[in-house]
């Protein structure tokens, strides 16, 4: 009963800490091209405004479904991302291991997906044909290397890897080679997964107009909104506890348990987050569909595979 | 709850062939134009485009209004390239009524000529990197282009319609203050322009441009395509040394026509880029070269009268390309016919041929490659569109509204 | 590198002032409005002789005439090209340094 | 129901339409996103379907051809909504008053809440006239 108990203590935290850490990307975003941005809590007013909209289901649309997808693509991202953030608070495995918390994770994009192309729109059409692609692009990768570090610590246990670091008293990703290889192909394939540019061609604008939001709006705009700034944090949290865990660093100085570890991994996640996500967003242009499935197939694919055979041989 | 929808309706789903409708409301274009594309996939099969939503009836608008008002119509045709716009204008009026204009007058129609094609040129750079989703790019083209619309605001008044010309002169002098922070803009505008060419050989952006919307040599021949769009196609057509008008036969030397070979959006792209450079080498000219003397004749009241009856065709290299009036005067302060032939027709002619098989994602590309701004385009295709309805609808319609009016 | 420069001016342009300028969002910030610039319209009555040569000028109908042999301008049809000012032979029009044109109400929008 | 007020206030998602302009007020729009004026500050941001958005910014003097689609797009964007006229055309037509093939102005369609004037009007105005509507509607 008590990872319940966290559990429904992290919900909404998580849910805060990703429309932050939104609005702190939209600010840095913003500062590099030289303008001032929006304020940091400019997510929450978004939110908030959302849901005071009109809810319009187009008549094209199959309402139940269409209604029905953004509950549980937010449901399912914050869930997923309350995981990694109530183990690291109890100390302890919180329901479930890695490859729970990515499925919960692809939830979202599906749900999204199947919300498009029931709102009987072109445009949700060809954002779904495009989904379907970049999902299979990199979600390959993705659970190769987790297979990588699972062949590499006998574990699938979240907490159990994180500790390992506090353990051998470094950051996995500087361990060994292979899960150096694993870390880079999960950062690879983060953007992919939140649909930052450069990989947002699911949700171009200025090509398919949004693709499969284009019929959403108000609340249900506001729901894929927060999957969204939920399964970015959750993953950015993910990669920074699971290959970068700065409190093993400091663990001679600092016990892990303490409130202070997860503050720690808070602010690396930020700047993580930063180099990321938000840097790339502002310095590369959108690629291609063909273009980007290439490129996941050529390089996180590859260093996924290496990872494994690294780890198989025990480096 | 529910809510009209019924365009879309009309659209089958079907995930081998999916008409989508593109525009005439969507965010790649920032003007009305309307192509319905049949795709495979993401491979695009045929194109069919439409045009008139903006149609504004200027031509028509101009037969009821005297002279001085035409102009200040005729600049409304567009906000991107209205000095060129009023230039064609004012030329084939000053052809019909035999007026002089001082060297001064012409240089300064000149220079702000090429302050715009600047202007759009860099409008243009920002809008392809907008398309490809590189919006920081977008955020420092535009940031270095208000410098220029900050000398048309101190130079003219206005940001975007510049009223420069009147008839016989320009309305605004340059004086030798301006000169120097012309000359200070142009020093940062130069640097930046390199930096945004140097940014355009990235590799992602490449990725995005190159093999894009190929419209090869004979093609863009037969299209008879215009502007940076031939030139970047490999043909050489430029009215600037073709048939110089303004001060360009004077200035003949300080600029050379920008060719690309690649035909393709990249081409477009580079060929606008390196006019940049052309257009900064031509200002510096100017102003080096900016004679004395009055800048306008007399009162436009008067110089109106004298305008006899007549016609004339006037040529000017706009930013897109060659835009052709054909004006013919009443003798009576008016117009019995205005005719407008603007670049983006052509133009848009060539996307057809450059869309079919190629994708998706590069739609919005290749449409900006082009430069289309449908503002001017819509008039004159809608002519013939226009007649087939109202004959076949409502005429009698039609006429009641003009005797509203 | 190309993409070297633009990373590095994204970060540089992180750590400098950015440019833009705080209109409406800090008080006193405003945006200079150059000499020529062609703003709301300023008429002054008592120069007006009523001669009406910028009635024949305007492009697009913004100004009638008033009872008392004077003219009024209806500015929401003014495009602000500023030929009325130039026409006028005693200089009784004047293109003003107001920009910010913003009403709800069309009444508003008359310069008598 | 402050928060809901004021988040409406702070967080305005823009639409734009060219019912057919000169693009004049179109460009000048865009350039309302640049770092120069940057409306997202003010939490604008230009979205590209009518759903998202809370602001609708019309420009031009509503054509035959637009007439059509303008309803539609009106229609489109969800309660509440606000409309800004931006420009002389979108206010009164001018300069194409007399013309055949305008059907506008947009206030003869659609309820207007404030008016731009301008030709263009400068991109701080515009900034203004949104601020102005929100205010207005809300505030
Ligand atoms: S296209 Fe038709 S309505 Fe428009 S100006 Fe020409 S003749 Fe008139
Ligand atoms: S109609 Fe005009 S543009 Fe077309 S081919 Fe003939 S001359 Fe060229
Ligand atoms: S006026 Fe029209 S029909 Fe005649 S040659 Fe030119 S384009 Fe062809
Ligand atoms: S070519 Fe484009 S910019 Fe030039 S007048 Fe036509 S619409 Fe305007
Ligand atoms: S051919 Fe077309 S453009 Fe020429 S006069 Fe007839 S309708 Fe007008
Ligand atoms: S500025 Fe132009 S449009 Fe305005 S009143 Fe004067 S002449 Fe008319
Ligand atoms: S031109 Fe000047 S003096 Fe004559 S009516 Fe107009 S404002 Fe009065
Ligand atoms: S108000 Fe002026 S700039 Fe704006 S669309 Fe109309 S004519 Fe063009």
């Amino acid at each position: 009963m008590n990872t319940v108990i966290i559990l429904l203590i992290t919900f909404p935290l998580v849910f805060l800490l990703s429309l932050l850490f939104e609005g702190i990307d939209r600010k840095v975003h913003a500062r590099m091209q030289k303008r001032i941005g929006p304020p940091i809590i400019q997510p929450f007013y978004d939110f908030v405004k959302l849901f005071n909209k009109e809810r319009i289901i187009p008549m094209t649309a199959s309402s139940r479904i269409f209604t029905t997808v953004p509950i549980i693509a937010a449901a399912a991202s914050i869930l997923g991302a309350s995981i990694p953030v109530a183990s690291l608070i109890a100390g302890s495995n919180v329901g479930g291991d890695l490859i729970i918390i990515l499925y919960l994770l692809t939830i979202s994009p599906i749900m999204v997906m199947i919300g498009g192309s029931s709102s009987g729109n072109p445009y949700g059409a060809v954002g779904f044909s495009r989904k379907m692609t970049m999902l299979i692009a990199y979600e390959v990768p993705m659970l190769i290397c987790i297979l990588s570090v699972s062949v590499n610590y006998t574990s699938l246990a979240y907490y159990d890897i994180v500790l390992t670091q506090v353990k051998i008293g470094s950051l996995l990703a500087l361990a060994r080679p292979s899960m150096a290889a694993a870390a880079a192909a999960f950062v690879l394939c983060m953007p992919a997964y939140t649909e930052t540019v450069p990989f947002d061609m699911s949700e171009a604008k200025t090509e398919i107009v949004h693709g499969s939001l284009v019929e959403y709006g108000g609340p249900y705009l506001g729901l894929v909104k927060l999957a969204k700034s939920a399964s970015n944090f959750a993953l950015s949290f993910l990669a920074v506890s699971l290959f970068f865990y700065t409190p093993a660093l400091l663990e001679r100085y600092f016990s892990p348990e303490l409130g202070g570890a997860m503050l720690l991994c808070l602010v690396t996640t930020l700047i993580f987050m930063v180099f990321t996500m938000t840097v790339p967003r502002t310095i590369f242009a959108r690629l291609k569909i063909g273009q980007a499935f290439k490129f996941y197939w050529l390089v996180p694919l590859t260093l996924s595979i290496i990872s494994v055979a690294l780890s198989i041989l025990g480096l | 709850m529910t809510e009209k929808f019924d365009e879309v309706k009309e659209v089958k789903v079907d995930y081998t062939r999916l008409r989508v409708p593109l525009g005439p409301v969507h965010p790649a274009l920032k003007e009305p134009i309307s192509l319905t594309v049949t795709v495979r996939r993401e491979e695009i099969l045929d194109v069919v485009i439409r045009l008139g939503h903006v149609h504004r009836g200027i031509e028509a608008l101009a037969e009821t209004r005297n002279l001085i008002q035409t102009l200040y119509l005729v600049e409304r045709i567009c906000g991107i390239c209205s000095h060129s716009h009023t230039t064609g204008f004012v030329q084939a009026l000053e052809e019909i009524g035999e007026i002089e204009l001082s060297d001064r007058s012409l240089h300064l129609r000149s220079l702000i000529f090429e302050l715009e094609r600047m202007q759009s040129h860099l409008f243009l750079i920002g809008i392809m990197a907008y398309e490809i989703g590189f919006d920081t790019l977008f955020m420092f083209t535009w940031y270095e282009r208000e410098k220029i619309l900050d000398l048309f605001e101190e130079i003219t008044g206005n940001r975007i319609h510049h009223s420069m010309n009147t008839l016989g002169g320009v309305r605004w002098d340059l004086s030798p203050s301006f000169v120097e922070k012309v000359n200070c803009s142009l020093n940062k505008i130069e640097k930046s322009a390199k930096y945004i060419q140097e940014v355009f050989q990235d590799k992602t952006v490449e990725k995005r441009l190159c093999g894009v919307g190929v419209l090869d040599y004979d093609e863009a021949r037969e299209l008879c395509v215009v502007g940076p769009t031939a030139r970047g196609s490999g043909v050489k057509v430029d009215i600037r040394k073709a048939y110089p008008y303004a001060a360009y036969s004077e200035l003949k030397d300080d600029f050379s026509v920008v060719l690309r070979n690649t035909a393709d959006a990249q081409a477009r792209t580079q060929v606008r880029i390196l006019e940049l450079f052309e257009s900064i080498n031509l200002i510096r000219a100017i102003l080096e070269k900016l004679p004395d003397g009055p800048i306008y004749k007399e009162s436009v009241i008067k110089l109106m009268k004298k305008i006899p009856e007549g016609e004339a065709t006037s040529l000017v290299e706009a930013p897109r390309g060659e835009l052709l009036y054909f004006v013919r005067t009443n003798g009576k302060e008016g117009l019995w016919r205005l005719n407008v032939r603007t670049p983006t027709i052509p133009n848009v002619l060539g996307l057809k041929p450059m869309l079919i098989g190629s994708e998706i994602a590069d739609i919005p590309v290749t449409v900006a490659s082009i430069d289309p701004c449908m503002a001017c385009a819509n008039r004159i295709t809608v002519v013939d569109q226009d007649k087939r309805e109202t004959i076949v609808t409502d005429l009698k319609n039609l006429r009641n509204r003009g005797k509203k009016q | 590198m190309k993409l070297g420069n633009m990373l590095r001016d994204a970060l540089r342009a992180l750590l400098h002032k950015p440019v833009t300028v705080r209109y409406l969002t800090r008080a006193g910030e405003m945006v200079s409005v150059p000499e020529r610039y062609r703003g709301k319209i300023v008429y002054d009555k008592e120069a007006c002789i009523g001669c009406l040569l910028c009635i024949r000028t305007c492009p697009s109908g913004v100004i009638t005439t008033t009872e008392e042999k004077k003219v009024s301008f209806n500015i929401s049809r003014c495009v602000f090209c500023a030929q009325c000012a130039e026409i006028c032979p005693t200089d009784a029009i004047r293109l003003g340094s107001d920009f910010e044109i913003v009403t709800s109400e069309k009444e508003d929008l008359i310069v008598q | 129901m402050k928060i809901a007020a004021r988040s409406r206030i702070k967080s305005p998602w823009l639409f734009h339409l060219n019912t057919g302009s000169c693009a004049g007020c179109d460009i000048e729009i865009v350039a309302t996103l640049t770092p120069r004026y940057d409306v997202e500050r003010l939490g604008c941001i230009l979205v590209g379907s009518p759903r998202h958005a809370d602001v609708l910014l019309v420009t031009g003097p509503v054509t035959r051809q637009m007439l059509p689609r303008f309803i539609r797009v009106y229609e489109q964007v969800p309660e509440p909504k606000v409309v800004v006229a931006v420009g002389v055309c979108a206010i009164s037509g001018s300069p194409f008053v007399g013309s055949q093939m305008i059907e506008g102005p947009p206030d003869k369609i659609v309820p207007v809440d404030v008016y731009v004037a301008g030709c263009p009007p400068r991109p701080e105005a515009i900034v203004n006239g949104i601020v102005t509507a929100l205010k207005k509607k809300f505030g």
